[in-house]
């Protein structure tokens, strides 16, 4: 057990932060960076496409893919240079993080080496389309209907929640291809082109306001049989490799509100006093500490493990469920320790509390996005403790045939 | 022994119940929500009409004469309805305060203009970001300063403000807000359907009030108990709605709420918010017979509404899966008013340290 | 709403506190008093037989079954009253609060002039056999037969959880009659003579050392047929009734440990400073506070409701799964609030902290005896709220055809 | 970086647990736990010959020459088969304290025997009920007071007592247990099987070791690392027994284990477990490193690992319905030994405050 590099990784995270000096900006807070309109996503394609060229995208990618054939322990190194700058990657993370290893997985070789190295580059955006209006925590129940139109396909359905699909070049979507099977049988995985007439993206206007997610109809949209991700009727094994990587893409990403909280009690006076002198605040924060601390430590375990050979498990989905629930439970307890003014919600006023604030109405979100608390805990419950599952009501059941209630 | 609204005051709710119901749909709370000012004039007028704001007013004032019980019952509704009006700033605080502290003059002035809701009524307490304390101080019967969020502050004709007299005690001092010297300007807030102004005053005349601190507490008790039924209010349309989509929506071929998971998510917001609702029933009935243990008891009913409604609207988002998040979905309406309501007259750490002052200074 | 007696209550609440003031001690604490032993049993005898000689037992009972014929509202007099008084009730509180409602609704009324006054008078002790070792939250898993035998029955089976069955007189014993038929279907409800050979009970030694509960065996144990309770197969209405008797009795008395933690932190002092001045323990003492006083609350507003005429519902629930859950977490606090000392356990060094360290023991029982936290939550979801049952595995099922795993 | 242990660690791991399978059965600590002395000398013997007592001793001294990693990876088979041993007391704290701050001789004298286990060394800290502050003081050599709860302390040989030098200032002292003016006595404890004792001492001779307060403190942090091993030893067996017991237990004609409201719980079991295992991990990596950081981190690993270690025992009883209840059923001894970690060298009040003085006063 060390916290050290080798010489090797010494030597590459010199590298890192040299070019990242030279290249990108300090970040001097904590605050949240949600990804906002066009520009934004401008100014990421220009970034990501920056740090491609300097050869630090898609790390652990094989080279003939575009990616820099390095270790996990390489994308740790990055991660942890990273974080002290102000950087924008948050468009790209579906695709190089969820849809990439599924390609890699299932796609045909020449679709491989003709679309892997532009989503490395950031040259093509990805998004990724498996939830919809009645599939929510029950993904394959999905309806969307691909039927085969000779050798190719036709897509018609709805998808939600589609996150950057309105900057999206390619999507990985998930499809029903035979309802007289039961439900996990009849799906089938494909990429598909998203700039073409059938594909129409509508923004959903969220709770808080904001945008970041998409519905996205398919009306004939077509999709080449080239373009399948493993076989007919497999769907759900190329599902759960997505569903599996986004969890782990999450679980390094996924906000706790911490930093910001901890930032917050070493700053913030009320009535005269430090925050940092509350005794109450300070059992809060060494309860919250705690949590966050053994997140990051399992982090670095799940690292340690993946760069042993081993795989990330379901375990990822500790950080999901720990830190969303947090990062709600941080922020209504801050905007309590505002006291009146908590309500306000103006950056012009206070720039630090409005990111409290927004959390309020943004965590909600986090508890449900890539699963909710819920289904976290059942894959907790059966895939890591192996416990038995329900008795299933749908089991057996083709799938045109399980109920579906009054909506 | 009795813990039970009258047969009178249950009639009062549901009149109140079904008036809310038709007329403060939810399209109503989400067009205030989404307008500028934040405040259905309509709905005003008619809550107006049916003598609502009067109710606690006595005869001689061109009030209702009835009790506390009856505005808990109204209370209870509004909240369920999450009806986008002063009503809380203008009866619980401001008339409240007009008829426990004015002078004679003003209560004959002012009391009946509330009565009939032709004046709105605030309090502004918030001298800024974080400061409890009243530092403003009146001087020669004007006072400046700035204070923020003062609820309905934009829409109110009149307010209340906490601030310090000539000695340096800190009483309550009455001003127009249509006088000279009067400054406002709407703030963003997590819940725009119950705006919060900047309320700045410039010289403004005001006038003192018969009330020091420890009046300023009571009346700050009585509205504990009073927004409490507000609070339940809302949680109760909050849990309704949780469990009638759920029995509703499908997963894996059975309705989401026979999930165990589900079930017993519901069952503890159930439970936050019964406990909730004993409280504040326990507070009404120690308001209107002005129990020795009101403070006790109102801190009490506030700390455990704001527990309940902050629990319960975040789970019926929660139980809803991705539609929850949504703006189109009303389950961010009563997220919002839950936070609203936990930080008008003071939040949850200031609420349990009175709480537990009171219980270790209780016999 | 107010808090008054009406002049009817106020003379029953004076005539009370006089008849207690010359009876009973006044208590000095508010420390739990569990019962122990055969004296305590004795000295309990004695106490609620004086009681009832003075009219004050069984209050809302009707006078020809031992009763006093009163109103609710009298008996939360007496229980207001009492509470400042050392007594011993725990040993009837079975009888006569679960049981006695049993045998009011479905014996008949020869059995009921018979055996209730004698209740009622503390003269027989009664307990309840329900739970077993293989039907726990399943109580209607039951495997105890009673089968005919003439016009009588013959029982053969085990019970366990049975408080009080080394002093009981009588039970009431919930068996099945038919295991060819559903499980609910198949049951029968009967009084039983404890006093008889084929009855056979033993302590059970509880995880902290006590023995409050026993198990009861029956080797062909005699039930006349007219200690019958309700038809033949129907059994499991009168469980329900006994068992909605039992949570409203629970529901009045569950320990929460709030009185003495406030007692605590009103007079203990550590490190030369009083606990009272503690930020974080008045933190949490407000949070528990809230929770205390809303089940007080709660529990006034049920005997609003009882003595308007309605019936308490299975809202009784909830003073149970709140109750018993604040209760552990408070005995843990107080024991973490000692320091190093908290682990040690001698009433000799220090009453008050011996208090908690039991009450760390202890606690786990109460949030399993009179049905877990889990099933208190399924009681609120579906009976309560309404919410549909999960999809039954044993549904349709005759009895003897339900799974019940390789234990 | 790397975060695992070594596979020779691992292989001591393993080697532990098939060792302790065999020796420390449950009746081995029932026995324990139901005897007066609450001590099981034939195990402490076999774990004496097995050399854990010498890991961490170095070979000089008669002892493996070791790390602390070692001493890691048997802990947490220590704690996972609930070993009725002094352990703890005299590997993690007399062990380590003479070996950083006594003297050439005394280390000379005692490090041999303690690696050899024939002598066992505690550590008495707390003066009595709730008296954190070391009160006593030596005078010419000389010490007398009472200390409890004394982990051991009834069959330690020599102790680590905290008290004051003749200057006031609190420093470490030896003492012989074996010696004149020593009486001790043990204590009823919530975990019999791991005996605390009252032990007083009157005009007892003691030897001043080169350790201050900062020292002490150093001395805890490494034992709260090491005791947290131990704690996630005990926490994951009371999972696994959880677990068990409901997959074979039915109900409603399913596995008990099939509810979703037991598998959450079980979920959120297991994820306690795990970040207090990561913390604990973290605080090994920073102890054999003796990292800047091993003060947060040790603090950090035993608030995670006492508040684990009680949720998970608390809730492996619940699952197991009222057979948890029993005095038969094992769940009581891992419930009972959490509270004995919790409560050896400082409860949770005391180390989250020095967790959060530590963070905030962290770069």
């Amino acid at each position: 057990m060390d916290f050290k590099d080798t010489p090797e990784l010494a030597s590459f995270r010199s590298d890192v932060r040299s070019w990242l000096e030279a290249n990108a900006e300090r970040r001097t807070d904590k605050l949240h960076m949600g990804m906002e309109g066009d520009a934004a996503f401008q100014e990421a394609k220009a970034w990501y496409q920056k740090k491609a060229r300097a050869g630090f995208a898609c790390l652990t990618w094989p080279k003939e893919y575009g990616g820099a054939g390095l270790t996990p322990l390489h994308d740790v190194v990055w991660t942890q240079e990273v974080e002290h700058f102000k950087t924008r990657d948050a468009h790209f993370v579906i695709g190089i993080g969820n849809c990439g290893p599924a390609i890699m997985h299932f796609a045909k070789e020449e679709g491989k080496r003709e679309l892997l190295p532009r989503m490395a580059s950031a040259e093509d955006v990805w998004c990724q389309l498996f939830s919809e209006p009645g599939a929510g925590s029950d993904v394959a129940g999905l309806r969307t209907r691909a039927e085969r139109e000779g050798s190719d396909w036709t897509l018609n359905g709805q998808k939600i929640w589609t996150s950057g699909a309105q900057y999206s070049d390619y999507g990985v979507v998930l499809t029903r291809t035979d309802p007289t099977v039961s439900k996990y049988r009849g799906l089938t995985l494909f990429m598909l082109d998203m700039r073409q007439p059938g594909v129409e993206v509508r923004p959903i206007k969220q709770m808080d306001g904001g945008g970041h997610f998409n519905e996205v109809f398919f009306h004939d949209a077509h999709v080449p049989d080239s373009y399948r991700l493993g076989d007919v009727g497999g769907g759900w094994t190329g599902a759960l490799t997505v569903l599996m990587s986004e969890r782990l893409a999450i679980s390094g990403v996924q906000p706790t509100g911490f930093p910001q909280f901890l930032d917050l009690v070493k700053s913030l006076e009320l009535n005269g006093q430090p925050l940092a002198s509350d005794p109450i605040v300070r059992d809060r924060l060494a309860s919250w500490y705690s949590q966050y601390a053994g997140l990051q430590a399992l982090y670095k375990r799940m690292l340690t493990a993946v760069a042993n050979g081993g795989i990330a498990g379901a375990e990822a989905s500790m950080g999901k469920l720990v830190g969303a629930v947090m990062n709600q439970e941080i922020a209504n307890y801050s905007c309590q320790l505002f006291g009146p003014a908590g309500v306000i919600q103006d950056s012009a006023i206070s720039p630090e509390r409005a990111h409290f604030q927004e959390q309020v109405l943004f965590s909600p979100g986090v508890r449900l996005a890539g699963g909710t608390d819920e289904v976290m805990r059942n894959i907790l419950a059966e895939q890591v403790l192996g416990l038995p599952q329900e008795p299933r009501a749908d089991k057996g059941m083709a799938f045109q045939d399980i109920p579906t209630g009054p909506g | 022994m009795n813990f039970e609204f009258s047969e009178n005051q249950l009639l009062i709710r549901d009149q109140a119940r079904n008036f809310l119901t038709q007329e403060c749909a939810p399209p109503i709370v989400r067009a205030a929500l989404e307008s500028d000012s934040g405040y259905d004039r309509t709905l005003w007028q008619k809550i107006v009409e049916l003598g609502w704001t009067a109710i606690n007013i006595p005869e001689s004032a061109g009030g209702l004469g009835l009790s506390c019980l009856e505005l808990c019952v109204i209370a209870e509704e509004l909240g369920r309805s999450l009806a986008p009006v002063p009503f809380s700033s203008s009866v619980y605080l401001a008339t409240e305060a007009i008829k426990q502290f004015a002078s004679n003059e003003q209560r004959s002035y002012y009391l009946p203009k509330l009565a009939a809701g032709e004046v709105i009524g605030t309090w502004a307490h918030s001298e800024g970001l974080g400061t409890a304390a009243a530092t403003a101080q009146v001087m020669d019967g004007k006072l400046s300063g700035s204070w923020m969020p003062v609820p309905d502050g934009d829409t109110a004709d009149i307010a209340l403000f906490t601030a310090c007299d000539a000695a340096g005690e800190v009483r309550l001092f009455l001003a127009d807000l249509t006088g000279p010297g009067v400054a406002r300007a709407v703030l963003p807030s997590m819940d725009p359907s119950r705006p919060q102004a900047q309320v700045t005053l410039n010289e403004a005349p005001v006038h003192a009030m018969n009330a020091g601190a420890d009046d300023l507490s009571a009346l700050l008790d009585s509205a504990a108990v009073l927004l409490a039924f507000e609070q339940i209010g809302g949680c109760q349309a909050a849990l309704d709605m949780g469990i009638e989509y759920t029995k509703q929506r499908y997963a894996f071929g059975r309705p989401v709420a026979s999930f165990q998971a589900i079930k017993h998510k519901f069952a503890d917001m159930y439970v936050a918010l019964e406990l909730a609702r004993a409280n504040a029933y326990y507070g009404a009935c120690a308001l209107a017979n002005d129990a020795p243990d009101l403070p006790l008891a109102a801190a009490t009913a506030r700390v455990s509404a704001i527990d309940a409604y902050y629990l319960v609207s975040k789970e019926n988002i929660q139980a809803h899966g991705g539609m929850g998040f949504t703006w189109e979905f009303d389950c961010h309406l009563y997220y919002r008013r839950a936070q609203l309501l936990a930080g008008v007259i003071g939040t949850l750490p200031v609420w349990k340290e009175k709480l537990s002052t009171r219980l270790l200074e209780a016999a």
